[in-house]
Formats: structure tokens, C-alpha cells, sequence
């Protein structure tokens, strides 16, 4: 009987606490937003099955030896996975949009303003009770106004890999989220008329432009701010093997088979971050909270600086694209188009968005880099 | 740090950052519209590489494609595929 | 003349020694079987390349520094390679057949008689001088009843990994050989009319049971066995990527390139441990027999099972798709609907053998978890 | 350990374990046919991801690839797939 | 302002010295060999933008924790990255045309003597105040002469970690410049009525033939020259899968999505070791003199072979063929192919070609294990 | 070891090489002629691999699906895969 008395004492009911149910809950959670909702599939999905899997007592996935932990030191801690996946995100990335419309560029660096403000909204929350939220903490939460995945994970993994989990969640679910929490915002700043407005049409960009486009952004990033070239430098390399058009093959699968296989152990790993010590407290719900903010200032900020824009502009903007400059490729885009339908069903405000929309993924590479600079 | 030393230092890194991203943006677009200036457009014929990809692009866009014969004709090409060796 | 002594002397000819030469040959002899006789060649071509590679006098494959030790430390003493895998074939599998018809996992319940009985020859040969197994050998040793090769080289890492290149080996030669091994049994232990028996029609599965089912799987696994959580683990995250329908580029690159790169270095890597002080001794032999009784006993322990269940089930069941119930996915299904098309030439059972045949493999993994619990 | 105490242990496995296995793939089954039970079955009307395959899918057709073609090839692809099984 | 003074200390402009820049024009130079003119580009591009990732000043990509340094310490230091390319190019490598014309197999020897030539010259040099190259550093430099990539980057990573990134640049320009380098030395060497020469349509050649093909060739290896079978049996392993037919999906995934990912990373890790301090200085110009020679010498060497054998031959041979023997697959073949084109329009050689041309790619591995059994 | 010692040592590497290199290729020759002597060549008959692809193709051949379509529709199915992004 002695074998049954192990057999019982290695179950997971036998050794259950609270702490892991509640994990698991939350595991499974994100399984059914991915799943049932279609929130981001792509990463919580795994992000939610690695939160279950860490959560397993007895299992020692997160221990020395165990899989997760194999998978977080090796790819995350190091912050490889951010950056093979930002290196895909490059290769599937077309700036056609914004070289057409670099003015666009501005409405990608005003919505970082949404980053910043959000510093102000971690440390006031120090004033609660249970909030001890240092500066470095406070910018890697600050960056989830980024809208952008691989960012967040970077600089968190960097600045305070204790809230990685919470904070990777929360810039998922808020990417997700973009087609609900934008619209109001949206609709509130901007006039009937201001949505209406129809832009010309992009000019044709030439294939040399786009080869040169990511070595600019480079060489700009080696001249001001060398902490954000690994996240930048993987990034033009990515969209100049796409553009150059002589490596085909890296190019392919870079966007394909790469970037799915890290995905998965990113996804894995980021999962393995979220055990009860971590998650469970209340600076997990301050996080979240401070997400949607972030989210919300960012959008505004976009959309502000283009009706700024469209005083002194001889061509016309329309506010909407302005709040596409968050990043949340294409979702935010695909947002500024609906809304914008909506206003006038012959408007399509699609291919405009998409300019400021891959300049928030700069801006917000660009604002990760002046944060690891003066804080990390 | 206390509170006000924090904020402080958030303030300073509010601007600071904002600054930062504007200048930076800013030259890039700067740097974009030069390019956009003195980079000559693409000649209207089309290049080896264009050609290459137009022969089978054109029909796709006013065409959608059935995921049963997506998949059946991705495997036939990458069957077709390990024929092309680099 | 310094150098042609220097270079004579790092000659395989020179250095050659007896168990050199018949490690080759039996690396030779995996790639004729995987080759000529296309005995699972998937993995037995790159276990014999590596066995060959792993046995080069001067060559330093197997010393630090040297190519096959990198892959075995990394990918298999880790556990992850297997894991990896695991998590592929889950991606491959489809449980419609299982979930159309629940009662087959009893068959692969039985089925996994083979691995416990298995112990007590494995323990029984310890009689013979010559042979020394502990508990945690004689345990990776029947886990080959299994017919699962990373359930068996995930255990074998764990539990045995000296053992583990004959371990490997008897797994995937003996899962080739189903076709010949099972079939007598088959047919000596049912009657004509027992082969003839006509099962009904399978019924349609839904999409969401399909998604529910690895769900299921995994928090059984979590309640009552955290130990193989690993293993199944891994398992249902590829099956749910791939019934989900949400993450298809993560399902499919899960289950080709992933599993395609994973199982050339796992072959590799288990191919290293061919050497000829852990394979060529009396234990190699002891191993390779307990394979094949393992098997035997497993595929009798199914099919009396299915007779059993027969005698009490509404519906007919065919007792040949109970020794499908070994796993060894999918050839155990098709020498089932072979056998059956013997005795019927319009019985075709491979749909109701797919039911045990996954069963099996789930089977498997619950008996390895155990043994990992009890004796690990 | 002695060869005696060795079976022994080896008893004790194959009790618990082959108990434990039946136990388990039991309650698995309960639950698989609870599922049967209580999990309506797929509606035949296409749902929402078909759907959005479908607005894609028409225009091939239209192009004239014949629908019966299109499922042989894609049953021929997949069986020749299922050969390549590992 | 103290954040000011940060951020500004912080940028490459206050950071930059000459030999960062210099590097990082150098890494531009070769984005624009590969882009603009098509060098080699699936390699060029990346070890092209490694080099300015490398030289960036505070970007730390080549320090401890660096993308960089994870990416040469695990992927080159330990020779993993150049053998599964070469696993890679096996399984890309048709061997037919030498199993049809195995008398080819002397000229890819031949043209090894660049190699070996080379070596002299590095010594050489050492007259001359400031270079000092060790027996190693030579044998590393001489390596270009084999005109293959991966062999030349597995042998510096081994003799002269150093002078690897400036080893890998002359051996893929120069492998780039084939079309240049060589016609003249094959105009100068021949007559016009060699150049005419038409040789005797290829036998085909069995299956079988081209499956024990890599077989024999490790086997030779492992008798003769263990110290080369890491490259010739990954090699082989490579070839084996392609030839067998029994493991498409592997062999498939090694010629594709793996090699691909490997090279993105290995050209990553070159370039790394272009920086400032290991490659601004006169060893480099040393080393980039001694490649083009290598590979002039290898040129003129196979060709005369080729001539020899025509005397002696009872089939005509053009002595062109010969010149292919250095490797530099197909680019040299093509080489040869249209060379003998301008001499008749009606003599196709490149089939015939293709023989010494794989069989320089042996012959070079072969030559790399003796200077590693020799020299290292 | 001095300029002279050292152009010994690689005059012994040049000769030691260029030999063993002959050596070694020179019975790889050897061997491949044996093989061509003594291994039967291919039957003209279709192998079991072959054949076994054979009974997949020739569907759609015989069923004319049009090689140009076939392209087309590739190509659709690439850019749809674009669309996908993560
Ligand atoms: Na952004
Ligand atoms: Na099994
Ligand atoms: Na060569």
C-alpha cells in the first residue's frame, strides 16, 4: 500500500492550493478569449496553456530541468524570442503606406504619448496601499501603450521580469481589444464632418525606396538611440531581406516557419511567467488597469495630433487614421477604416491607416530604446 | 525616491521621451521625402523579379480561394518546390 | 616524415578497435532496414546515421565539443526533443474515431498490460548472471510496450539513459514490425466468426468536441497524475492548436517543419547513445526480447479485452481492433482492417481500430506517467 | 533489494498501474460520452469561419476549376499526406 | 538636464570612434554587394548587417547577453551551425553527373592544390612587418582556396576563431566573383581548340548508384580521415536523405526551412566577428590578397589536371570542365558552361561541369580534415 | 619556429595534402566505377515509390486542371497567407 500512498501523494488533488486553481483558471481563461473569442490567438493560446502547465503542482515545469524552464531562460530571459519574432514581424511588414505619406510618421509618435502619460498612472498608484511599483517597473507597464507584442515582452524581460506575465497578458488582450476600446474614443473626439473627410490617393512607391526605407530607419537609430537597435536592427533586417528582393528564401521564412516556432515557445514561455506569486496580487489588477489607460491616452494622442495636422495641411487628414498610430497592426487600422465606413460608406480610410500604423511600431521600438536608455 | 521625486523624474522622462520620439520621426520623415524626391520611381516595365511574380499574381486579388484547394495545391507546389534547388 | 606518421595515426584504420567496427555494422544494419526494408525510416535512418557517427575512433562526435554530445544534452537528456515531438504527433492526430466511440479506451487501457508485465521479465532476467537491471531499467525497458517512441525516450532519458539508444532502437523496430508480429497473435486467439463481426458506423463528431476532448485530457492529467503532465501535456497543446482552428499556421508548422528539424536531431542524438559499451552487452539481447514480449502481451491484452467487452456490449465489436489498442499510430489500425479484410473481404475496420490506436497512445503516456511517479 | 522484493514491487506496479490506467481512461470515457451528450452536434448551416473562408472561396469556382476535381485532388493530396505520417 | 546628458551620452554620436564607422561601411559595403549586385546574397546580406549590428557603440550586440554573442558562442564557436548547412547542401546536392564520370572526381583533387599553395603565401607574408600568422591562421586562410562556404567557416571557427569573419567575407566574395575571376585564367590556359572540345552525353544514372554513393563516401572518410567527418558525414547524412526516398519530409525541411533559418543566423554570427579590432588591419588586406590568389591557383590547377587526362583519356575531355573543380557550386560549372559556349554555340558542358564541381566540394572537406589532423 | 622551419612544415602540408587528397578521391573513383560495374541499372518499370505517386497524379492531369490556373491560384494562396499576419 505503500505505492498507492505515493501514487495518491503525487496527484494534483492531493497537493492543490488555492493560488493554482485560481492559475489554472486564469490559464484556461485565456484559452477560451483565444479560442471562443478569437483574442490573439496566436499568442494566448500558448501564453494561456503555458499558464496552466506552470501552474501544475508537482509537475515542475517551471523548476530547473523542467520544459518551461528550459524555454524561458533560454529564449526569453535572453530575449532571443522577442526578437526573431520582431524580426518576422519586419519581413511581413510593407511601409509602402508610409513612405507614400511620411507625414504619417508624426501620428505614430504622438501616440506614444499614451507610453509615457502611463509612468504618471504606475507611480500615483504607489500612493495605494500594497503598490510598490519602482520607475524601471513602472516603464516596462508603461510600455504596454505600445500596442505592440514582442516590445512589451522585450522591455519587460529586461526591466522587470516578475510582471512580464502580467504585463505580456495585458498587451495581448488590450491588441485584442482595440476594435472595443477604440470606436468610443474615437467617435467622442472627432465631428461627423472630421470623419467624413476623404484623403487622395497614395502615390506609387518605388520598389528602390522600400529597399532604402529600413536602412534609414537603421542608421537613424545607430546615430541617436543604439539601446533600441536590437529591437529596430532585427526589424529592418527582417523588412530588408523582405524588400531587397534577393533573399526570397530568408525572407519566406522568416514570416513563416520561424516566426510559428518561436511563437509557440514564446507564447510557452511568457505563459511560464504567470504563477500565483507573480499574478496573484494586486499590482496584476494596477497593471491591467493602467493597460487600458495607456490604450486609450495613445489613441487620443494619435488622433488629436491629426486634427493638429489637418489645420495646416494642404492635403487633407482624417482624424481617424490618427488613432491607428498606437501600432496593434492591422487591427487598429482595420478600426480607423470601420469607424470611418460608418461615417461615409465610400470612404476608405483603410491604406492611410496603415502608414501611421506601422509608424507606431517605430515609435513605440523608438520609445522601449529612450526607456532602456534613461531607466534600465 | 519619494513621490514627488518619482513623478518628477516621470515628468522629465515624459518629455524627454516625446521629444525624443518627435525628433526621431521627424528626421525620418524628413529622411522619406528627400528619398521620395530624388529616388527616381520604378520604370513602368516591369523588372525580372516583378515579372516573375505578376505571371501568377493578378487573377488572385479578384479571386478568392477555397481552403480545401489551398491546401490541396500547397502541397502539389511544395512537392513542386523541392524540385527547385537553390 | 613526422607528418605521414601524425596522419597515419589519425586514421580510422589505425585506431580501430572490435566493438568500433560492430557499432557501425549495427548502425550500417538500421539504415539497410530503414532504407531497403523502410522500417520507420523517419527515425531509424538518422538513429543508424548517428550510431555510425557516434562510433568513428578520433572523431570526437561524442566527446564535449563534439556535435552528437551537443544534441544529446540539449535536445535529449533535457527531455525536450521527445517533447517536442510529442507535441507535433498531437497536432497530427485526429481523436474523432476515439470520441465517436469512447468505449475503445478501455481496449487502450488493456493494451498496456504489455508494459506492466513486461517488468517482471525484465526483473526475472536479473536470474541470469550477466544481467543487472534496477527497477528504473526493468521500468524503461517495458515502457517499449508502449509502441510509442517518445513516450519510450522520454522515460528512458529519465529513467534509464544508459539504456537508452537499445531502448530506442527496440521501440521503432519493433512499432516496423507490428505487420509481422501482431497478426499471428490475432488470428490465434479469435475464431472466423469473431474476425467477420461487423461494427456500425461511426458517427459524426462535432467541431466543439473535438476542441473539449485535449481539454479533458489535460486536466484529467492534472487532477490525478502531474507527473506525465509533460508528455500529455505537450500532446494536447498540439491537438488543441490543431482542432481549435484558430492558430493553423502554429498547428501546421507544429506538425512538418517543427517535427521534421526536432526528429533528424532526435535520431541523431539517440543514435549517439549506440556506443558500444552500453550496446554491446547481454542486456542489448535481455532488452530486445522483452521488446518483443511486451509487444505480444500488449496486443493479447487488447484484443481479449475487445472479445470481453464484446460479451457485454449492445453493439458488436470486432475483437480485432482491440490490439490496435498498442498504439504504434497508425500502423496497429492497419494490420487490424487487414486482418479483418482476411476473414471479410467487406469488413473495413481501420476507422473503428483508430479509436483503440489513439487511445493507445494515451495510454501509453498515463503508464509512463506512472512509472515516473512510482519508480523515477 | 532481493529478487522476491523486486517482484514484489514489480506486483505492485502492475496492480497499481495497469488500476490507475483503467481508472483513468474510464473516467476519460465518462467524460467523452457526457460530452456526446450534452454538446450539440455541428450545425449543418456553415458557421462563421467557413464563412469567411466561403467569401473568399466563389471566384475560383467561377474560373472554372470543377468542384468535383478540386475534391479529388484534395482527397488524393491528403491520403498521399497521410502515407508521410511519422 | 541630467536625463538630457543621458540620453545624449547615450547616443552613437557621442560614442562613435573611427573604426566603428569604418566597419560599419565596411558591413554597408556588403548589404550593397548583395543587394545591388547579387554577391552571394543569401549569406552577404546577413553577415552584412551583422557587421553593423556588431560595430554599433553601446548597442553591446557582441558583449555578454548580446543577441550577437548568444548567436557565435552557441551556433559557430561549437561548429553547429556550418554542419547543419552542409547537411543542408547534401540534400541538395545531385551527384549523377559525378557517378556518371567518376574520372572527374581527380580534377575536383586537383584543384585543391589552391589550398595547399596558399599556405606559402600566408607564410610569406610574415616577412613582411606586421603580419603574423601562425601554421593555423595560414591553414584557416588557405581554406578559401576550397571555394566553399561552410567548410571555410567550420575550419576558421576551429584553427583561427579571429579571422573568421574576414575568412567568411573572402571566401563568399570571392565565391561571388567566380564569374570574374576565373574566365581569364581559363582563356589564358587553354587553346580555342580545346575550349571546342564536345564530350560524350552522361550515362544515366540507377537509384541505387546514388544511394550507396554518400554511403561510400563515409565510409572512406571513416577509414581514411576521421578527422573530416563531421563535415563530409553531415554531408552524407544530407545526400543520404535526399537519395534514399524513404524521408522526404526530413530531407525536404534540411534543404528548406532549416538551412534557411541556419543561414540567417550564421551570417549573423559571421558578421559579428567583423569588428573593428580583428578586422581593420593588415592581416585582413593580407588575408583578401591570399583568397583571390587560392583561388586562381585552384582555377589554373584543375584545368591542367584536365588537360593531363585528355591526353591520356580514350572520351575527349574539355579541359574547362576543370576549373569547376575548385567548387563554388554552380556558379563555377556555369562558369565553365559558358565559357565553352563562346568558344562553340553549340557545346553544352555544364552537366559535365557538375562533376568536378561536387567533387570539389568533397575534395575541399577532405582537405579541410587534413589540416585540422595536421595542423590543429 | 623561423620562416624556413615553417615553409618546411607546409611544403610537407602541400605534399602530404595534395596526396592524400588524390589518395582519397582517386579510390572514391574506384569505388563509383566498381558500383557502376556491378550495380544493376534502374528498371525501365516505374519503382514502388514512383508508383506510388503515380496514383496521385495522374488525377489531375487526366482532369485537365490547368497548369496556369494552377499558378494563379498558388499565388492567391501565398498573398491570402500574408493577410494572416501574426
Ligand atoms: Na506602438
Ligand atoms: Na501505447
Ligand atoms: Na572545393
Amino acid at each position: 500500500m505503500d505505492g498507492l500512498t505515493t501514487l495518491w501523494m503525487e496527484t494534483g488533488i492531493a497537493n492543490f492550493e488555492w493560488p493554482d486553481l485560481v492559475m489554472i483558471a486564469v490559464g484556461s481563461l485565456l484559452l477560451y478569449l483565444a479560442i471562443v473569442r478569437q483574442f490573439e490567438p496566436l499568442l494566448l493560446l500558448p501564453i494561456g496553456f503555458g499558464a496552466i502547465l506552470a501552474n501544475i503542482p508537482n509537475a515542475g515545469f517551471t523548476d530547473q530541468g523542467g520544459l518551461l524552464y528550459y524555454i524561458y531562460h533560454i529564449g526569453i530571459e535572453t530575449g532571443v524570442f522577442p526578437l526573431i519574432i520582431f524580426m518576422g514581424v519586419g519581413a511581413l511588414t510593407d511601409f509602402g503606406a508610409l513612405i507614400a505619406n511620411p507625414k504619417t510618421l508624426l501620428l505614430g509618435a504622438a501616440a506614444q504619448f499614451g507610453i509615457f502619460a502611463t509612468l504618471f498612472g504606475a507611480l500615483l498608484l504607489n500612493l495605494i496601499p500594497g503598490f510598490d511599483f519602482s520607475m524601471a517597473d513602472a516603464s516596462a507597464i508603461a510600455i504596454i501603450g505600445g500596442a505592440d507584442g514582442p516590445t512589451a515582452i522585450f522591455l519587460a524581460s529586461k526591466l522587470a521580469p516578475d510582471l512580464l506575465g502580467a504585463i505580456a497578458v495585458a498587451a495581448y488582450s488590450y491588441m485584442a481589444l482595440v476594435p472595443i476600446i477604440q470606436p468610443p474614443i474615437m467617435r467622442a473626439l472627432t465631428t461627423q464632418a472630421e470623419r467624413e473627410i476623404k484623403m487622395e490617393q497614395l502615390r506609387p512607391v518605388s520598389k528602390k525606396e522600400k529597399i532604402i526605407f529600413p536602412l534609414v530607419v537603421l542608421f537613424l537609430t545607430i546615430l541617436f538611440l543604439p539601446a533600441a537597435t536590437p529591437l529596430v536592427g532585427m526589424f529592418c533586417l527582417g523588412n530588408l531581406m523582405r524588400e531587397s528582393g534577393v533573399v526570397d528564401r530568408l525572407s519566406s521564412t522568416s514570416q513563416n516557419e520561424l516566426i510559428n516556432i518561436v511563437t509557440i515557445f514564446l507564447g510557452l514561455g511568457v505563459g511560464s511567467k504567470l504563477s500565483a506569486e507573480h499574478f496573484l496580487n494586486l499590482e496584476t489588477l494596477g497593471i491591467l488597469a493602467l493597460g487600458a489607460i495607456a490604450f486609450s491616452i495613445g489613441t487620443a494622442a494619435g488622433l488629436l495630433m491629426a486634427k493638429l495636422m489637418g489645420k495646416f495641411s494642404k492635403t487633407p487628414i482624417n482624424p481617424l487614421i490618427g488613432a491607428a498610430g498606437v501600432s496593434a497592426v492591422p487591427m487598429a487600422a482595420r478600426v480607423a477604416n470601420k469607424v470611418g465606413l460608418e461615417a461615409n460608406p465610400h470612404n476608405f480610410l483603410l491604406m492611410h491607416a496603415m502608414g501611421p500604423n506601422v509608424a507606431g511600431v517605430l515609435g513605440s521600438a523608438v520609445a522601449a530604446g529612450v526607456l532602456l536608455a534613461l531607466v534600465g | 525616491m519619494n513621490i514627488t521625486e518619482s513623478l518628477l523624474k516621470a515628468l522629465t522622462l515624459l518629455g524627454l521621451g516625446m521629444t525624443f520620439v518627435f525628433l526621431f520621426l521627424g528626421l525620418l520623415m524628413v529622411a522619406v521625402s528627400l528619398m521620395a524626391k530624388y529616388i527616381p520611381a520604378d520604370e513602368p516595365v516591369v523588372n525580372k523579379n516583378a515579372l516573375k511574380r505578376k505571371t501568377v499574381a493578378p487573377v488572385s486579388t479578384q479571386q478568392g480561394v477555397n481552403p480545401t484547394l489551398i491546401a490541396a495545391i500547397t502541397s502539389a507546389v511544395q512537392q513542386y518546390r523541392k524540385t527547385e534547388v537553390v
